[in-house]
């Protein structure tokens, strides 16, 4: 399903073209903000189901009336997102009031059109565009324009210091993903996002699928550097530095409560997913199965494009309760002195090899 | 092509702030990220305990003993009753002795743990922290049935302890003590060697010797800086001289001695060395009745006494005068997270806003006790 | 059952005489074992009288010698101290501590911390004293040295109404804290201190805790002190 | 060069070696876990791993309660706390180990033991004990005492009371009597003549 399928389906089409394009942008606009909802609400039972496992304990177990009613506590996400819905809403005296307001949602914008050129399935997407991988890349920094948004309108100290670390860090996390990308694209020849997954279809030597990943050695690194920059731009730990509880409160979310602050929280698991999906399409084959011929086609795609995301998001939740925070110099460093050399090494790593053996 | 100076921005760390480790504030003078002055305010735990312990007999002393170092207690405890002893010239059984070693030692365990656990958390390693807490709980059940309390124990008295060990109590302590011992590997593994911790605390905060003894800085984080010197080993107060045990220092083994790192590992040795003290005492400890000794009325005659203990911050100090009334004169704490403290504003001068709250927890201060 | 009650303490008591402890700690029921200790104590006072008499001789002579040993390296530094500063110490009797006066404490402190026979590097504690309500202050300095391993305890009285006192918080930099905390509990001005405020209580706060004429005050920004809790007399 | 490479070496194997732990717990945390339901599981349950039966406890800390039959009004719990959080008030009874029904008043203690004594007060104001369990020491009639543990025959453990308002946590022990009752047998002479 695609806009473009949609569009050409009206059979007004014609005569409103505005109306028909802003008709089908909606009718697939609905859908994605629920998957969003849902997907937000079981990443955040199984963050806190996983942090507790590794932590030795059990996480929320509601057993009582009301809420927290479902055994195992599988009810608690939603109750903590009627928490924060049904919050006061305060917005400080001193803040700037429309850009306060305006933060939260610009945060969300960001990470919620990045799911348009999504490939969620053989066949299953909004917008197949033929610059898929550069738009997701190019939107997804929008995200940084709402942070600072949100570390300045607050007019808190703390709140700045966050704003100013996230714009640092998700600028120059951007270079080292963006060249990760620019390595496959050398090999697959397109931008698009299906056209990447097919790239990846069958097997090398019949045994090891022929995703990207296992392309040749450069491609293996490359993944780990956009993963490892893919949780640098979703401000997880150990890159959580714009947020760093304990060292600046909440960073650029300090002053925000209620509502707004659960948009951010939002914005922040629907980050994870993007980043997870294409990580997924352009180095872990996308929708392919992992055996080739083995619950394939189109009816499975969406399975296994979920398994591998979800996977990767594992993977940043168990970061997250492994590891310490760096500091901004740190992160600095470990982006300019380690992944960006490596970035064009494997760039020009990838280029020889398919020279040589493409 | 000439510097350029801003405005320096003032920022108060605390005293509501997830790491200032109790009710402290930092008066904090910044560059972007540089911090360029730190000035800690404290006073916003004070609860008078000077003041009320001119008001009530000696042994209603202990119990706010207890709510001074609230992490440990026990060893608060241990050190009050063990100077006015001295002031009375009390001699308490062999056994009395031994439990005093057992629990200060265990509690110095549970401290630790805290000071350790706590740490990881200020550099941003949730999980160390539960583990550590979930071992640390342990010891407070061990405690718990000893004494019925978990935290503010009101243990030990002056000439004696308030109960003899309960039934199963020593094989209790043993069987803590073999589960216990593997799993500081474990928290080496998670932490200690982990090299995004390493990068945030080696060569961080780094307090020269110098330094440390000017300011008074005394426990593990003058043993970090390499200052061999242990209260239990070099003036040794009830049995410590009986038990064979080593002093860790800080030898820079991730960076310069003396830097947070250091200090750190030195309470992750000193664990073990406990663990070696409470295994000797367990094995040694003779049979008797813990409360022959307790005097009938606490009425120490007319003097002054200065007796240092090792607490497991520091050297901890009760300076007691008495008139030979029920009531002391006057009694002073010397409490070593106190000087501790003092010496942040040297030491984190220049560091990034992120070290000074590293250095902070790698200092290991418990408000109660500096602000009594 | 107090018959039975007044058997078993009688019982007791005899077998304790006779040095068997036990059988009073045996007794299961606490307020029985109570009753027996003290029906043990009242027996046993007329035993003692006769002997109590030589225990304290032997007591007060251990006790002397103890502070003896001390004295010496106590009244070395004396000696030293007179000898470098004439006239600087208060009293010539030394006792554990030096008696000192206030006038040379700062040049005193600097010889006592850099003097190679004594290198007193550390700054152990920094008391006030309050000698009552209408006397004297002291404050009373207890010294380390980190490479000899020995102590001295300094003590400098002070006029109760002209509480001043060089400050030593340039030769030991924990001065710094230490005269600020006994300067908060006693008003006792440290001469020379970079920064002499409060450092316990808030900066407003009306009166010197620690001394022994302290009146809490009435109100404080607004709110009533409470003396008494409500309802509790 | 080589340090460089060493360094991300190292970073990488001590990063995995972190990661294996919390790994190595989180497929572990049926054995592992330690953390209770609470108001449905309470602490000392003997099936599970942590804590310890209440046979083994020493000693408890928790709600201080007064047995106020056995209470003498020797007010030496009063005099032990340092946070003077109890307050005794007490009349001198007419004949001693006498029981005075009307005013609820027991003559004789279980342990035998003649009140001189009526005790027309007995508060313990709990949110200012500090559980230091300094009272019950020199009870000579061991009626105060800390609920639970070793004291479970006497009172079940109860270590949640809280409560809405601060004056629901002064407990008052003492025989509630209505006034005019003491007030007769205080004075009862001025009373008749009034």
């Amino acid at each position: 399903m695609t806009v473009d399928n949609l569009i050409n389906w009206f059979p007004f089409g014609a005569e409103w073209p505005v109306l028909t394009f802003v008709t089908a942008v909606v009718i697939c606009a609905i859908p994605t903000f629920i998957f969003i909802a849902v997907y937000a609400l079981v990443a955040i039972y199984g963050e806190l189901k996983i942090s507790s496992f590794m932590q030795d304990k059990v996480g929320p177990m509601g057993q009582g009336v009301g809420l927290h009613a479902a055994k195992w506590g599988l009810l608690q996400p939603v109750a903590d997102a009627l928490k924060l819905i049904l919050k006061e809403d305060i917005i400080p005296e001193s803040a700037d009031k429309k850009l306060f307001v305006l933060a939260p949602f610009v945060v969300f914008v960001g990470a919620f059109i990045s799911f348009a050129a999504l490939p969620f399935g053989q066949g299953t997407i909004i917008a197949d565009m033929n610059i898929g991988v550069f738009y997701i890349l190019a939107v997804g920094s929008l995200s940084v324009i709402g942070i600072i948004l949100a570390g300045w309108s607050s007019n808190n100290k703390w709140s700045l210091y966050g704003g100013m670390r996230s714009v640092a860090q998700i600028i120059s996390y951007e270079i080292p993903a963006g060249l990760s990308i620019i390595a496959i694209i050398m090999l697959t020849g397109t931008l698009s996002m299906q056209g990447i997954i097919e790239y990846q279809q069958g097997t090398i030597w019949g045994i090891l699928p022929n995703w990207i990943i296992f392309n040749n050695p450069f491609t293996f690194i490359a993944f780990f550097i956009f993963f490892i920059s893919g949780v640098a731009e979703c401000n997880r730990t150990p890159f959580d530095i714009p947020e760093a509880e304990s060292e600046l409160v909440a960073g650029a979310f300090t002053e925000y409560s209620g509502m707004r602050y659960a948009f951010f929280f939002l914005s922040e698991y629907a980050e994870m997913f993007v980043v997870s999906a294409v990580a997924a399409t352009a180095f872990l084959g996308g929708w392919n199965s992992p055996i080739h011929g083995f619950m394939d086609g189109p009816s499975w795609s969406m399975f296994w494009f979920m398994g591998k995301t979800m996977f990767l998001i594992f993977t940043m939740i168990w970061f997250r309760w492994t590891f310490p925070r760096l500091r901004v110099d740190q992160l600095m460093s470990v982006c300019w002195k380690v992944f960006l050399p490596i970035s064009f090494v494997n760039i020009f790593g990838v280029g020889i090899w398919n020279l040589l053996f493409g | 092509m000439g510097v350029v100076h801003g405005d320096l921005m003032t920022l108060n760390i605390g005293p509501q702030h997830p790491s200032t480790h109790g009710v402290l504030r930092l008066k904090v003078k910044t560059d972007g990220e540089i911090i360029s002055e730190v000035e800690p305010i404290i006073g916003y735990l004070h609860r008078c305990f000077e003041k009320h312990c001119e008001n009530v007999s000696y042994e209603q002393v202990i119990p706010y003993t207890d709510r001074c170092d609230y992490i440990a207690a026990m060893n608060n405890n241990f050190g009050y009753a063990v100077t006015v002893e001295e002031l009375m010239e009390i001699k308490v059984p062999e056994r009395v002795e031994y439990i005093r070693v057992i629990v200060a030692e265990l509690n110095r365990i549970a401290s630790h743990l805290l000071a350790l656990g706590a740490y990881g958390l200020d550099v941003g390693a949730f999980t160390p922290f539960l583990y550590m807490f979930r071992d640390r709980e342990r010891i407070l059940d061990l405690f718990e049935t000893l004494c019925g309390a978990r935290l503010l124990y009101n243990y030990i008295w002056v000439g004696g302890v308030s109960h003899d060990f309960p039934k199963g109590f020593v094989e209790s302590v043993y069987s803590f003590l073999d589960y216990f011992e593997p799993k500081i590997e474990e928290y080496n593994e998670l932490l200690t060697y982990n090299k995004i911790f390493i990068e945030r605390t080696g060569d961080v905060g780094v307090m020269p010797p110098e330094v440390a003894v000017s300011y008074g800085v005394t426990g593990p984080n003058l043993r970090g800086s390499g200052v061999k010197w242990d209260i239990r080993k070099d003036e040794p107060y009830s049995i410590y001289e009986k038990f064979d045990f080593d002093i860790p220092v800080g030898v820079g083994e991730m960076g310069t001695v003396g830097d947070c790192w250091d200090r750190y590992y030195v309470r992750m040795v000193e664990m073990k060395e406990s663990i070696k003290i409470t295994r000797q005492a367990l094995k040694g400890i003779p049979t008797g009745d813990v409360h022959q000794a307790l005097p009938k009325k606490i009425r120490p005659p007319q003097g002054s006494i200065y007796k240092r203990t090792e607490s497991p911050r520091g050297d901890l100090a009760y300076y007691i005068v008495s008139d030979g009334s029920p009531i002391p004169y006057r009694l002073k704490m010397r409490s070593p997270a106190f000087t501790a403290l003092s010496v942040l504003g040297e030491i984190s001068q220049g560091w990034m806003m992120s070290d000074v709250l590293a250095i902070l927890g790698s200092l290991d201060i418990v408000l109660g006790e500096i602000d009594r | 059952m107090s018959s039975d009650q007044d058997k078993l303490i009688a019982e007791s008591v005899e077998k304790a005489l006779q040095g068997d402890m036990d059988a009073i700690n045996n007794i299961e029921d606490r307020v029985t074992r109570s009753k027996a200790k003290a029906a043990l104590v009242k027996a046993k006072r007329e035993a003692k009288a006769a002997v109590a008499e030589e225990t304290p001789r032997a007591e007060k002579s251990k006790a002397e010698e103890a502070p003896q040993a001390e004295q010496t390296f106590a009244a070395q530094v004396a000696v030293a101290l007179e000898k470098k500063f004439p006239g600087s110490l208060d009293t010539e009797d030394v006792n554990g501590h030096i008696q000192m006066k206030g006038e040379q404490w700062y040049e005193a402190a600097q010889y006592l911390r850099d003097n190679p026979d004594f290198l007193f590097d550390s700054l152990q504690c920094v008391t006030g004293y309050d000698y009552g309500t209408s006397e004297d202050l002291e404050v009373r300095y207890n010294l380390h040295s980190m490479t000899h391993h020995h102590a001295i305890e300094i003590r400098i009285k002070i006029d109760r109404n002209d509480s001043k006192i060089p400050s030593v918080e340039q030769v030991w930099r924990i001065g710094d804290w230490f005269e600020r905390e006994t300067y908060d509990m006693y008003g006792i001005e440290f001469v020379g201190h970079s920064n002499m405020t409060r450092i316990l209580c808030p900066e407003d706060w009306a009166g010197w805790p620690l001394r022994k004429d302290y009146e809490t005050q009435e109100m404080y920004h607004g709110i009533v002190v409470p003396k008494v809790k409500d309802g509790w007399e | 060069m080589y340090k460089y490479f060493a360094n991300i070496w190292e970073t990488v194997t001590t990063l995995i070696t972190g990661m294996g732990v919390t790994w190595g717990h989180m497929l572990k945390i049926r054995r592992d876990n330690v953390t209770l339901q609470y108001p449905e599981e309470r602490w000392p349950r003997p099936n599970r791993d942590i804590g310890f039966d209440f046979d083994n406890y020493n000693v408890i800390r928790s709600r201080l309660q007064v047995d106020i039959d056995d209470c003498i009004g020797c007010l030496k719990c009063e005099r032990a706390c340092p946070v003077q959080c109890i307050k005794i008030n007490t009349v001198k009874a007419e004949t001693k180990g006498e029981d005075l029904p009307n005013i609820g008043h027991t003559g004789i203690t279980s342990n035998g033991t003649k009140k001189a004594l009526i005790v027309s007060r007995f508060d313990i104001d709990l949110t200012e004990c500090c559980y230091c369990n300094l009272c019950t020491y020199p009870c000579p009639e061991k009626c105060i005492y800390m609920t639970g543990g070793p004291n479970s025959h006497k009172h079940p453990i109860d270590y949640e009371f809280s409560q809405y308002d601060r004056n629901d946590l002064i407990y008052r022990f003492a025989k509630d009597v209505e006034n005019e009752k003491m007030d007769k047998y205080l004075n009862p002479k001025e009373k008749a003549e009034a």
